[in-house]
């Protein structure tokens, strides 16, 4: 009964000198965020068999009388989005230094770069697509695989202005900077859904 | 707290069992069929009734409106989901146009489609055009139909239409 | 435990001696289903003895009935014997499921073939809540519609056609075979056949709203000449009447709510949201085998659907009683 | 701070007087505030666990009741005591309650009130999500609670196929609520799965590897992946329904190329593996009830996790076999029926190790492992009938009818309500320090056990008879009078036990002798703690050696160094669990709470209109805002470097 025994001094395991400030997939809220991508992960994978699915009871597809969606918008926003990787790379690697102005300039980089994308979305679904979502199931799906990407775009842009607030007004503490090279993390995994995503809604129909 | 919530249930309770009640064993006499429309004091209660409207939506399918009235847009008969009210807008008009007919082909529906059937019927087709509560409306059908759905719609002004028929 | 099998047993004898069709096959789709059944019941019966007896035995072997001894017990030898034993329990298993996998798909392909004859085509298409049922025919004016009864010749394969149009509902006459969907949008079908003359029960298995419970048809298996014979029969329109009371009747039906949603053939009656009534007076039950088909029935089901079928899309009609039994006497002759 | 533990003897006067120092200062940092605010804010996972536990039995009760008016709808032939349209939001009640307002969340309330205890921890990884969990959940059963109250209640099924339940035949708001409570139901799931796998992974006491794990964690955390996996397709499923229903999308809309089909493999996607997501966790308790009952390991332990993670890949591959009236094409059905088969081989391993365990050990019949035993009988019946389902051609006849009633009551009362109730009896000591009543265990077990069997039993029979799933009557002279009637009789009986087993909780609150540590002599970390344990569960985090810490005679060292000033633990790796830093917990918290409030606005409010989701955002961003704005917390502050 070794853990209600009572034990020698030398052999505690004293734990005292161990960091308490961890970055990458020794820290719990890593793996946290980690679970939040498998779920939306999973829940952005399954509209897209829908979206395959659903391919399979039309003939035409976009079905007829609705134009291949226009490119223009989406690929300035994949290429927005892919540069977007960069200031938030930089946020990542001066939050592990603790390098707190740079962290903030990183961050309003990468915020700037989601209000872009932002933009550059909203002018999808104001024409890019050539269909409403109740027009036919196909503009149902499409409509929906953007709206939730742009969900997460916004979702993560807000937490960056709201870390940016933190570390602007204070007071810093050292946490703030295992939140900030997470919400890097999590850009990236935006950015990675986004390629998918587009491909779907912009190069498939051009494709099935 | 408690209170509160209590008084928030009733109020819920009042709201919703009004727009959710589905009344199957009513037993409705037919409609009078020479007489007057029996126009009954205050709104039509299945307007009041989402699945009522709904029962409307289907019934309207069921006994062929659609056939002159196409979904709302009009053919052989006129349009429903537009502005323009030849014999009014309110409940009652309505009722009496399918319990009575109207010139120009609109037969009489009086003794043949009951009365509980008529009022369902007037719920749905004032939704045509937007006119009860939004949330009492039917969405989207099961089948080809006009979008955007009743309850999508932005409900017209009615105005009485003049008299000489288009 | 004594008490729990006896229970057990009384339950299972009270409940046999009620008819369970599925067991009871009437035709080659239903008996190799029911074939499949007794494999794997007894299979199952064995093992779950088998389980239940290692069981007892190993709880009533070695009780303890004091409060835990502090030190657990376990030993090499014992050990390597129970991975022997759970290695050869497992090995069972697998083989047993082998073995049903192997019946199960045999059973699966001989279910969709059959004989080389011709098989009758019937589209069934659920509606709340009843079934239309049309006969095919290459000839359009030769085929039938009727509702909620089937007629079929005994010893020929019928190709059901599932389909619905509003809902999902699910076509299964258990003793003749399994279900098929009628989902809309997804037309499906199945291929059945009687051995045996019998009007067999079915109804719809798929939960398909307020009246889900009733929604049941007829399958009456005839001998094949008596089937051709009501084939011929059913393609008959009706006649306009001459007895005066059934005249009456046939006006109120035509002028009354009634044409509004049922088809007469051969009258002007010709709505399509309610069954087919053309030959109503050759069917044994009314509103999806709610109720008899009977006068007094009928006139109780014109006059209020709703308390024998609440929630039915058939309304509540007011008619005067000369109109009423006027209308009885039509319907009535609608042979 | 860095005393050595002495938790029952300590010789040592000075170190006794050190542990007791620091378990002031461990009570001050872990304990929540007093009062109504203090029940609010909760970020100790037993009181938030607790909570939930006893929430989700009483949706229990309430799912039950409902069962009982059914059972005496259909107690004679052509009833009239409910109408059609009650009865079918009944029996819709009755199933989304038991599915996503009891089953899944006392499961996920037990690995979150026992994870943290198992493994040597302090907490959980989120403390706060979790109490938003626990209100999210309790939001979205009321609202459903609510709404059937008023006539309102869902009325198309648990599994809500279109389009039925779509907008053109299931008019109001019935069915939007049920796609709300979806909502609100799988809000929690997640955020309890997710605290499950970190705290599993990243918060196990030094040494306890994967291989060392206690079945019942191992099993929490493959249930945990699970709904990880599976939830998201229902959430997509019923996001996809509320839209069809409120802006006219058209995914299940037949005429417009969408499709009814999408529904029901969105649907089962989820629907299977939701099944094995409430049967794993409950083959955890029955292990644990096993090993400790039978005095010895459980048998083959390697067998058995890989059991668990067979089940969790197999349960993603057969949801098809709920579709097999459908017509799919014929070789995807061999290939379903082939996978709905195979996972038999996990459970039989299963059953087999444990039946192995209780052979070979010494049994002590007491009343946690009677339940356990009658899960063992029940769960096999109902296995076997499973596999009987899982053949196409016999599923053709008997799915949709009540054979497939009697199976799913079969493993699912037989495979987790049981286990669950010998849980209960079994972890109530550590729970309330008070020992259930032996006598009143024993009894009710013997009534629940007889009165499930004559209330299921005869539904196989009923099933074969021709008897359909969802009906709310039936005709006499049909054969199915006498199997409802004896079905009926025995829901009485099973209520019956049901109430014993109740009030053996209540005599045992009230009057339960003290349990002491570790009253069932059993092996895991949990009973090395007082019972109930304290707010920050062990004086001194323990450290492991082997797989049943408690039975081991050698000696262990118990963990030092962390502050007892703050909520801090251990976090170590997640393998091996080795030490690997020292990690700060949040404290209790309003702002989970009014997250929680402002997400059902939020959803309500969606209900209504589309706007709904945009109102919800809004709160939301205020309130986490709030969640997470620092309150200048020095000991983290760049300055003060810790050594």
């Amino acid at each position: 009964m070794s853990a209600t025994s009572p034990v020698a001094r030398a052999r505690a395991l004293d734990v005292s000198a161990l960091p308490t400030i961890v970055y990458g997939p020794r820290a719990p809220l890593w793996w946290g965020v980690l679970g939040l991508v498998a779920i939306e992960g999973t829940a952005l994978a399954m509209v897209g068999v829908a979206y395959l699915y659903l391919r399979q009871n039309f003939v035409a597809w976009p079905p007829e009388g609705t134009p291949l969606p226009r490119l223009g918008a989406a690929t300035a926003e994949l290429i927005v989005l892919l540069a977007s990787v960069l200031p938030m790379a930089a946020v990542d690697r001066f939050a592990r230094a603790e390098r707190h102005r740079l962290v903030v300039l990183g961050l309003t980089i990468g915020i700037v770069f989601g209000l872009a994308s932002m933009a550059l979305r909203a002018l999808q679904f104001a024409g890019a697509l050539g269909c409403r979502w109740d027009s036919h199931a196909y503009g149902s799906v499409v409509w929906t695989l953007l709206g939730m990407h742009a969900a997460h775009v916004i979702t993560s842009t807000i937490e960056n202005a709201l870390l940016l607030a933190v570390l602007l007004i204070g007071p810093v503490e050292r946490k703030d900077f295992v939140d900030a090279h997470i919400n890097a993390f999590y850009w990236y995994v935006i950015v990675g859904l986004w390629v998918p995503t587009y491909v779907l809604v912009y190069l498939a129909p051009r494709w099935l | 707290m408690k209170p509160l919530a209590l008084v928030l249930c009733a109020a819920l309770a009042l709201v919703a069992c009004q727009r959710e009640q589905r009344r199957f064993s009513e037993v409705a006499p037919s409609s009078g069929r020479p007489t007057h429309p029996t126009s009954q004091a205050g709104p039509n209660p299945a307007e009041r009734n989402a699945w009522a409207t709904s029962q409307g939506k289907q019934l309207y399918q069921a006994y062929n409106c659609d056939g002159c009235h196409a979904n709302g847009g009009g053919g052989i008969g006129p349009a429903l989901m537009d502005a323009r009210w030849r014999y009014g807008s309110q409940p009652d008009d309505i009722y009496a146009s399918i319990v009575e007919g109207r010139p120009n082909g609109m037969p009489a529906f009086g003794g043949r489609i009951p009365d509980q059937q008529v009022w369902q019927l007037v719920a749905y087709v004032r939704s045509l055009s937007g006119q009860p509560r939004f949330d009492i409306r039917p969405t989207r059908s099961d089948h080809m139909a006009v979008k955007p759905s009743e309850q999508a719609r932005r409900p017209e002004r009615p105005q009485p239409a003049s008299q000489e028929p288009r | 435990m004594t008490r729990v099998v006896v229970l057990v047993i009384a339950v299972i004898s009270a409940a046999c001696s009620g008819r369970m069709p599925v067991l009871d096959p009437a035709g080659p789709q239903a008996g190799r289903i029911a074939t499949y059944w007794w494999v794997s019941f007894w299979l199952s019966v064995v093992i779950l003895t088998a389980v239940l007896a290692f069981l007892l035995h190993a709880v009533t072997r070695r009780r303890v009935l004091v409060t835990p001894p502090a030190s657990p017990i376990e030993d090499v030898r014992t050990e390597r014997r129970l991975t022997l034993g759970v290695s050869a329990a497992v090995g069972a298993t697998a083989l047993t499921l082998v073995v049903l996998l192997v019946t199960s798909i045999a059973t699966g392909r001989a279910l969709h073939t059959f004989g080389g004859t011709q098989p009758l085509t019937v589209e069934v298409t659920g509606h709340q809540w009843w079934w239309e049922v049309e006969y095919w025919d290459p000839v359009p004016s030769q085929r039938v519609r009727t509702a909620n009864e089937i007629h079929i010749p005994v010893g020929r394969p019928v190709l059901v056609k599932t389909r619905s149009l509003d809902v999902i509902h699910s076509f299964w006459v258990p003793g003749l075979h399994g279900k098929k969907d009628n989902i809309p949008g997804h037309p499906s079908s199945l291929v059945l056949q009687a051995d045996r003359v019998g009007t067999f029960g079915g109804r719809c298995a798929e939960f398909c709203g307020v009246q889900h419970a009733h929604m049941q048809l007829l399958v009456i298996a005839d001998p094949p000449d008596a089937f051709e014979a009501w084939l011929q029969a059913q393609r008959r329109p009706a006649a306009i009447p001459t007895d005066p009371a059934a005249h009456r009747g046939f006006d109120v039906f035509m002028q009354g709510p009634c044409a509004l949603c049922h088809t007469v053939l051969g009258t002007p009656a010709g709505g399509r949201t309610g069954p087919d009534l053309t030959h109503l007076g050759s069917r044994t039950t009314l509103a999806a085998g709610t109720l008899p088909n009977t006068p007094g029935h009928l006139a109780g089901w014109i006059i209020d659907p709703q308390s024998e079928k609440p929630g039915a899309q058939m309304p509540a009609n007011s008619f005067s009683a000369d109109d009423l039994s006027a209308l009885l006497a039509f319907l009535g002759g609608l042979q | 701070m860095s005393a050595p533990a002495r938790r029952r003897l300590a010789p040592d006067p000075a170190e006794a007087a050190r542990e007791a120092l620091d378990r002031a200062a461990l009570e001050r940092a872990w304990s929540n505030p007093a009062g109504f605010v203090g029940w609010l804010t909760s970020a100790n996972h037993k009181s938030v666990a607790i909570r939930m536990i006893v929430t989700a039995f009483g949706f229990f009760a309430l799912g039950s009741a409902l069962a009982a008016v059914m059972r005496l709808q259909l107690a004679r032939p052509e009833n009239h005591l409910v109408g059609p349209d009650l009865y079918n939001q009944i029996f819709t009640m009755h199933g989304s309650t038991m599915m996503f307002l009891f089953a899944v969340p006392v499961m996920e309330a037990f690995g979150i009130y026992l994870v943290p205890l198992m493994i040597g921890t302090r907490n959980v990884a989120f403390p706060r999500m979790n109490n938003f969990g626990y209100w999210i959940y309790l939001a979205g059963g009321l609202m459903v609670w609510t709404a059937f109250v008023l006539n309102i209640g869902p009325d198309a099924g648990w599994f809500a196929y279109v389009p039925l339940s779509g907008p053109a035949y299931s008019p109001g708001k019935r069915v939007d609520l049920w796609a709300q409570l979806i909502t609100f139901t799988e809000i929690a799931a997640l955020v309890a799965a997710v605290e499950i796998v970190v705290t599993t992974l990243k918060m196990r006491c030094p040494g306890m590897s994967l291989n060392r794990m206690p079945l019942f964690v191992w099993a929490m955390l493959v249930t945990a992946f699970m709904v990880i996996f599976a939830m998201p397709a229902i959430m997509v499923a019923s996001t996809m329904l509320a839209m069809d229903r409120m802006v006219d999308t058209h995914f299940f809309n037949p005429a417009e190329g969408g499709d009814a089909l999408l529904w029901q493999h969105l649907f089962w996607f989820f629907g299977h593996p939701e099944v094995y997501i409430i049967f794993i966790p409950a083959t955890g308790f029955v292990s644990t009830l096993v090993s400790t009952f039978s005095r010895r390991r459980i048998f083959g332990y390697p067998a058995m996790v890989l059991a668990l993670i067979a089940t969790g890949f197999l349960g993603f591959s057969l949801w098809v076999h709920h579709m097999f009236a459908t017509g799919l094409p014929l070789l995807g059905e061999s290939f379903f029926t082939a996978a709905s088969m195979m996972i038999a081989i996990p459970s039989g391993i299963q059953v087999f190790c444990w039946l192995a365990t209780l052979r070979s050990g010494r049994v002590v019949l007491r009343a946690p492992l009677l339940f356990a035993l009658g899960f063992i009988a029940l769960f096999v019946l109902g296995g076997l009938t499973g596999i009987m389902l899982a053949a196409l051609p016999l599923d053709l006849q008997v799915h949709d009818t009540y054979f497939v009633v009697a199976h799913f009551h079969y493993v699912l009362i037989g495979g987790a309500l049981f286990p669950l109730l010998g849980a209960v009896l079994f972890w109530l000591p550590k729970l309330t320090g008070r020992m259930p009543s032996e006598r009143l265990g024993r009894w009710s077990f013997a009534v629940t056990f007889i009165g499930f069997n004559l209330t299921f039993f005869p539904m196989h029979l009923l099933g074969l008879g021709g008897m359909p799933r969802r009906v709310y009557t039936y005709g006499p002279g049909v054969g199915l009078t006498t199997g409802n009637v004896v079905a009926s009789a025995g829901a009485a009986v099973l209520a019956l036990g049901l109430l014993l087993f109740f009030a053996n909780v209540a005599w045992t609150l009230r009057r339960g002798a003290p349990a002491g540590d570790d009253p069932w002599g059993a092996e895991t970390l949990e009973w090395a703690t007082t019972s109930p344990p304290p707010a920050y569960n062990f004086a001194y985090l323990p450290t492991v050696d082997g797989s049943a810490p408690l039975w081991s005679t050698r000696e262990r060292p118990v963990v030092t160094g962390l502050r007892t000033d703050v909520r801090e633990v251990l976090i170590t790796d997640g393998i091996d669990a080795t030490p690997d830093h020292r990690h700060r917990l949040d404290g209790a918290s309003i702002w989970p709470f009014l997250t929680a409030v402002a997400a059902t606005i939020g959803i309500v409010t969606a209900l209504f209109t589309p706007w709904g989701v945009t109102i919800g955002a809004l709160l939301g961003l205020i309130t986490l805002t709030g969640w997470f704005w620092p309150r200048g917390a020095p000991e983290h502050a760049i300055a003060e470097e810790q050594p």
